[in-house]
């Protein structure tokens, strides 16, 4: 064990749980002033259930056993693990980062539905997407048995398991719930936006450069190129907004952050700086153009899930594909002449999309049928608005008019 | 008794609470609506930095104030010429809605009728 | 001239000003309140969520609006039907209170009585 | 037909609001403004905590009721009694304006006149 | 010397600090527009006012010397302190570290006498209180030589010192202050209740993770506990509410986030991730029936100071001693088979609790008599709110009405 | 390389990346609420624009070859930073660490000119800036072959560079961009500005304990003298705010911590706690003085840049000249005997202000008489808020009147 390795895995978890606060404003934000509280806690509540859920049994699900699909039952309640357990790092801190993850991920998916979707019912939804989506997808991926780790897919921090199989939820999730009766035409707390993506942009140093597990020279390329795939996206959103209104939305800017720090996110662990500005460049103008697409849908994803992480989380698999470099993560990228590596991104977007949507529609399906729970507010509740229906609370109270 | 209401551009409330100072005006009130009129309302950027819609209702805040009948004149145009913007004025410099009072009463002292305002 | 002042369900903003602008009232303005009447309140928890009470007072809107008086029975028929809770009503959905208006002033350009409107 | 506007000081809402369902008032709403009279005004710190500044508007809560004429007396006493800062009263207690109002209509029913206020 | 302690450390110390702020955002929330700098200020000059006292004398008089019961005078000035001085991390690390804990125990009692305290009077009564009744603690349960330490009573992060200390001189400081004139229903800004709250929990990782002073195994498992207990309670306390009153309060998540915080503090150097669920679904249930309680009291304890630090400090306490497992702490508890652990945490927790509430007493009592000082503002500055009355400030000021 | 100094170098740069946004609510709180997301917008955007250009050469004008006035263009695009070359942490971490020093420095300008600025401007202002003002004295001060670094002059971690730096180039700014036709009395959001201050204070551990490169006793003795000195200056200036208004300003405390944050910056490295006692009293009574007097001259330098840091960062300077410790930093200061410290010191402070000033007004002059650019807003958008002329968006939106 190496206390230097630790130092930074501590603190790197702590980045991380710090995204879902920062997703929370960054959300609450964005809709109307009736449902920030709802909004909100759809974050909050998630660091409550998942961290539950994954000590008990989604990191065993997750993590451990040798099948190639799914984990086993061998960690349930992390029993048998030990404080000093484990090489580099404890096993147990690996345990709360990755715990830091199942987090943010079914939080991410709630801006598909903000404003509408019915409290009790999502936190029934978080037990059961952490177990049949997200522990499944993350075995495929990170455990060293997983079929997609052995065919050689590249995902540093989550391309896949976390940000596309959000986005693809959110498609899914927003076809079932519906459109909102009357959305609103502006955010209603910029500032609390900017915040929010503030907060994300210095948590997913942690994510990011995390990833790698140790204090090294690969984690400190993490936060280099993750810093410069935000920046360079942010500024390449910036700018399309004032080419095309004339004024550059504080909030495009921040969305255009969010979706280079989705893109960098596989590829933290194998891109140089040259390929992150190349990235971050393609994150700001593939997610701006997805959230101009979508707006011409019929889909309400209220809060751009899929245009930012969905999209934003393929191009970045796809772009882990073409920009890494062997010197940096071991793995040639098709630049290097290495374009198979392309195929194999691409079977790893593909399979989660596929998973992520079907086994997420079939969820959220049930839960709608279930008696007592369904999936919408009633008219009435969304109509007064949901902080006041779900949460008994007013997101602001002034004096006087107490 | 009159009531005089302005409903004017937020910017202006300096200049125009000043004005009724100066006119002799020694109390009202005020408070931010949301107004809409012939003014085209106000360019906002929606989907995310890439769209440009209009809202139709812009940002305004009404000057209510209580007067004696001899000073609507004083008064409104008082407030017309703080309110205006400078040379020709714009769309949207707002309008002033006169209305009778029956009574006033001064809560402190009780007393009510023109001494009271 | 009268003005019109509506106080309807802030969630109904949007219906009401369409109606509206659709009856051909082109000048209005509507700011925030909190109201009390025959409606129960809202529920709202207490106690850091251990507790519920009822809060009488409740978040309502006002549209003020001043029209000429012929226009009285168009513009309140819009209101009533654009601020009414579908089906047969709810308590709650609000009032509407008329009373007249001496004069009014287009701030812009001077101009007073029926045209400033 | 009455609409009686009273301005108060905010922390007196709670108290103004009881004094007028006792009187038989069950409906009214308020918002809060910003009033300027003969009160001295607040003072507020600027200049980063080492200047103090004299802001003459002060933060007050004007509330709203429309009442049968033959209230007027009931409710502006029990406004007036709520309102007032106890013994002697303060500057800065507030005003009742009362003006007349020509029709009410509620939005649920439709019914209009004094059935609807 | 080891880096990577004094990494962590660094870190460790940074987080905590951040704790004051995020109280600040939870208490301003909670309370009337009127009074949210006030409530805010209460806790930021506690940043201000303890640091300055802790490097002149309070460090010296908590953590040095070999008295039993009350440091000395030998670090006064921190004089002698030299940067290479310590073992693991220098000392002067530690200095700061456990002044990060001295600056946030007196913040957490101002939720007790919020919208009414005369900031003045409490400027002079933090400094008097942080010598007179934190330091002594603190030396009894941290100091080698202090006679709780050599007991046995096991308090890793603060259960006793920290909050159950802050818990009572709450009871002290709202029976003397008195209630308030006229309590607000609803808290004023939900969105920065359940921020201050995030910002508590991520500050928190440093606080426990902190207190073994490295970047070993310790601390991880007190990193996975801080967290498992934070969100079993938020999510207890969240259920109750839900049952009680239909609606999922998001303060009472916060709040209940909040309460297993404080009660797996103690505990986070001894429990295991299952002692932790027991001490989170105790501390969540246990403080919301202890907020309903207080209730029904005529104490004005605002802001459920003793509720949720008190109560929770001494649940957590007491539970250290049943689920402590030797093989994390060195130290087994009741479930293990020492049950004589029991008693030395009740005598732990019993001492603290008269010392504190006797002491913040008497400083309070004698406060309220000095002349030019004295506890409550008038009336009037009370009605008007303390932002204006004592600061001078609103929170909020719009545009148009300025 | 140590894993224990990257891990808190890591750690490091993210707490200096979150002191932007820190900024930004510092700034955002204090202006009028129509000009909130712009006040924002300043410097969240320094984060996107700066980030590409450090990376593009920035980085190797500023800290690379041997020039004594300039770097060269060895490292433009990073091009040859090999992820394992470095001593004590990799290279690459240096430059990211120092990037977040460029983010900040002009985005501390944008006080001076906030509420009328023209936001297009702003963002090619940035890149020049930072390219000719930035970038050189950078070099001189931080490079081993910059000529004031050759000099002997101390700036631990960026007094001159940063805080002098920006508080001159605000003064050029502020006369050129000319007054605010209509400035608020109040602040618009204390909430914001205390809370802003806090992400300061917790991000400048990262600046200031970061500056060492290392997790070693100096990283801790900056860490404690810079907690000392920002309580110390917060307490200094809400005393004389309290005795003066007989209010004690919330945003008046907020501004002593950071100018005490401010004047301890070059000192970290060298004072020990009881010059930074010294350092904190000195910049809270100084900069005190420095914003009453800047309120008697026409200088609409609105959120007091120069006061503050300006000031600050002088009062800074001089005294790390005076009370550098020798056991602490190497280098002795006038009060240990070294009294020719202080002429070095005062050397490095004139020519940082000279050249600043002159630079940035050269700069802006010219951008002023480009055709399309020019530095100030149209008095129809200042007269209805750059929030929604700049970036088409209101900061607060409120239901029912959306
Ligand atoms: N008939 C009306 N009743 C109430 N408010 C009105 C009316 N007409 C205009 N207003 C208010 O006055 C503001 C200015 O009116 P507008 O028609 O935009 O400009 P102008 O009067 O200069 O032509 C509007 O934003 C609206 O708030
Ligand atoms: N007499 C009145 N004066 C002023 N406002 C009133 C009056 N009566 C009702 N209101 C306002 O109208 C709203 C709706 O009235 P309420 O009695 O709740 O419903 P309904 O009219 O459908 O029975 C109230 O919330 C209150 O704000
Ligand atoms: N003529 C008026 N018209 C409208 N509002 C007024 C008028 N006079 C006073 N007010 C309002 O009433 C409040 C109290 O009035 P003020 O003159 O300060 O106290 P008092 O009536 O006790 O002498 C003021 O803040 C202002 O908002």
């Amino acid at each position: 064990m190496d206390s230097g390795h630790i130092a930074w895995m501590i603190a790197a978890s702590a980045l991380v749980l710090l995204m879902t606060p920062g997703l929370a404003l960054f959300y609450g934000g964005l809709v109307r002033a009736r449902n920030v509280v709802s909004t909100i806690m759809y974050s909050f509540i998630s660091m409550a259930i998942v961290s539950v859920v994954w000590v008990l049994w989604g990191y065993s699900f997750a993590l451990e056993g040798s099948g190639e699909f799914i984990g086993d039952f061998s960690k349930i309640g992390l029993s048998g693990m030990d404080i000093n357990d484990g090489e580099g790092i404890p096993d147990l801190l690996f345990v709360v980062f990755q715990m830091m993850f199942a987090i943010i991920t079914p939080a991410l998916i709630t801006g598909a539905f903000v404003e509408r979707f019915k409290f009790t019912t999502y936190m029934v939804f978080l037990v059961i997407w952490i177990t049949f989506v997200y522990a499944p997808i993350a075995h495929w991926v990170w455990d060293s048995d997983g079929w997609l780790f052995k065919l050689g897919a590249l995902d540093f921090a989550g391309g896949t398991v976390v940000h596309i199989n959000a986005g693809v939820a959110a498609i899914a999730a927003a076809l079932l719930v519906g459109k909102r009766k009357n959305p609103g035409l502006e955010s209603h707390n910029v500032p609390y936006v900017v915040l929010g993506a503030a907060l994300l942009w210095f948590g997913w140093f942690g994510f990011n450069a995390g990833s790698g597990l140790k204090a090294h020279g690969v984690a400190v390329n993490a936060l280099l190129v993750t810093n410069t795939a935000a920046a360079t996206a942010a500024l390449t959103w910036g700018i399309l907004s004032q080419i095309q209104t004339g004024r550059m939305s504080a909030v495009g800017v921040a969305s255009g952050a969010v979706a280079g720090l989705v893109a960098i996110t596989p590829a933290a662990g194998s891109a140089g700086v040259m390929g992150a500005l190349a990235i971050g460049f393609g994150a700001g103008a593939i997610c701006y153009g997805a959230v101009l697409l979508r707006h011409k849908t019929g889909l309400d994803d209220a809060l751009e899930v899929f245009a930012i992480h969905g999209v934003g989380g393929i191009w970045g698999a796809i772009a882990t594909g073409i920009f890494a470099v062997a010197a940096i993560g071991n793995t040639a990228g098709a630049i290097e002449g290495n374009v198979g590596q392309l195929g194999i991104q691409a079977i790893a977007v593909i399979v989660t999309i596929l998973y992520s949507f079907i086994a997420t529609f079939i969820i959220l399906k049930i839960l709608d049928l279930i008696p007592g729970l369904g999936l919408r507010v009633s008219e009435t509740d969304e109509d007064q608005g949901l902080d006041l229906s779900s949460h008994g609370e007013r997101a602001f109270v002034d004096d006087g008019a107490d | 008794m009159l009531k005089i209401e302005a409903i004017i551009r937020p910017e202006r409330v300096g200049e125009v609470t000043e004005a009724l100072l100066d006119a002799g005006c020694s109390g009202f009130h005020y408070h931010n609506v949301t107004g809409q009129g012939q003014q085209q309302g106000v360019k906002v950027v929606t989907g995310r930095g890439g769209q440009i819609a209009n809202r139709s209702a812009v940002p305004k805040t009404v000057l209510t104030t209580v007067i004696s009948d001899e000073m609507q004149e004083k008064i409104t145009k008082a407030i017309v010429d703080a309110a205006r913007t400078p040379d020709s004025g714009d769309i949207g410099d707002g309008k002033i809605f006169i209305s009778s009072v029956v009574d006033a009463v001064r809560v402190r002292t009780g007393e009510s009728g023109e001494g009271a305002i």
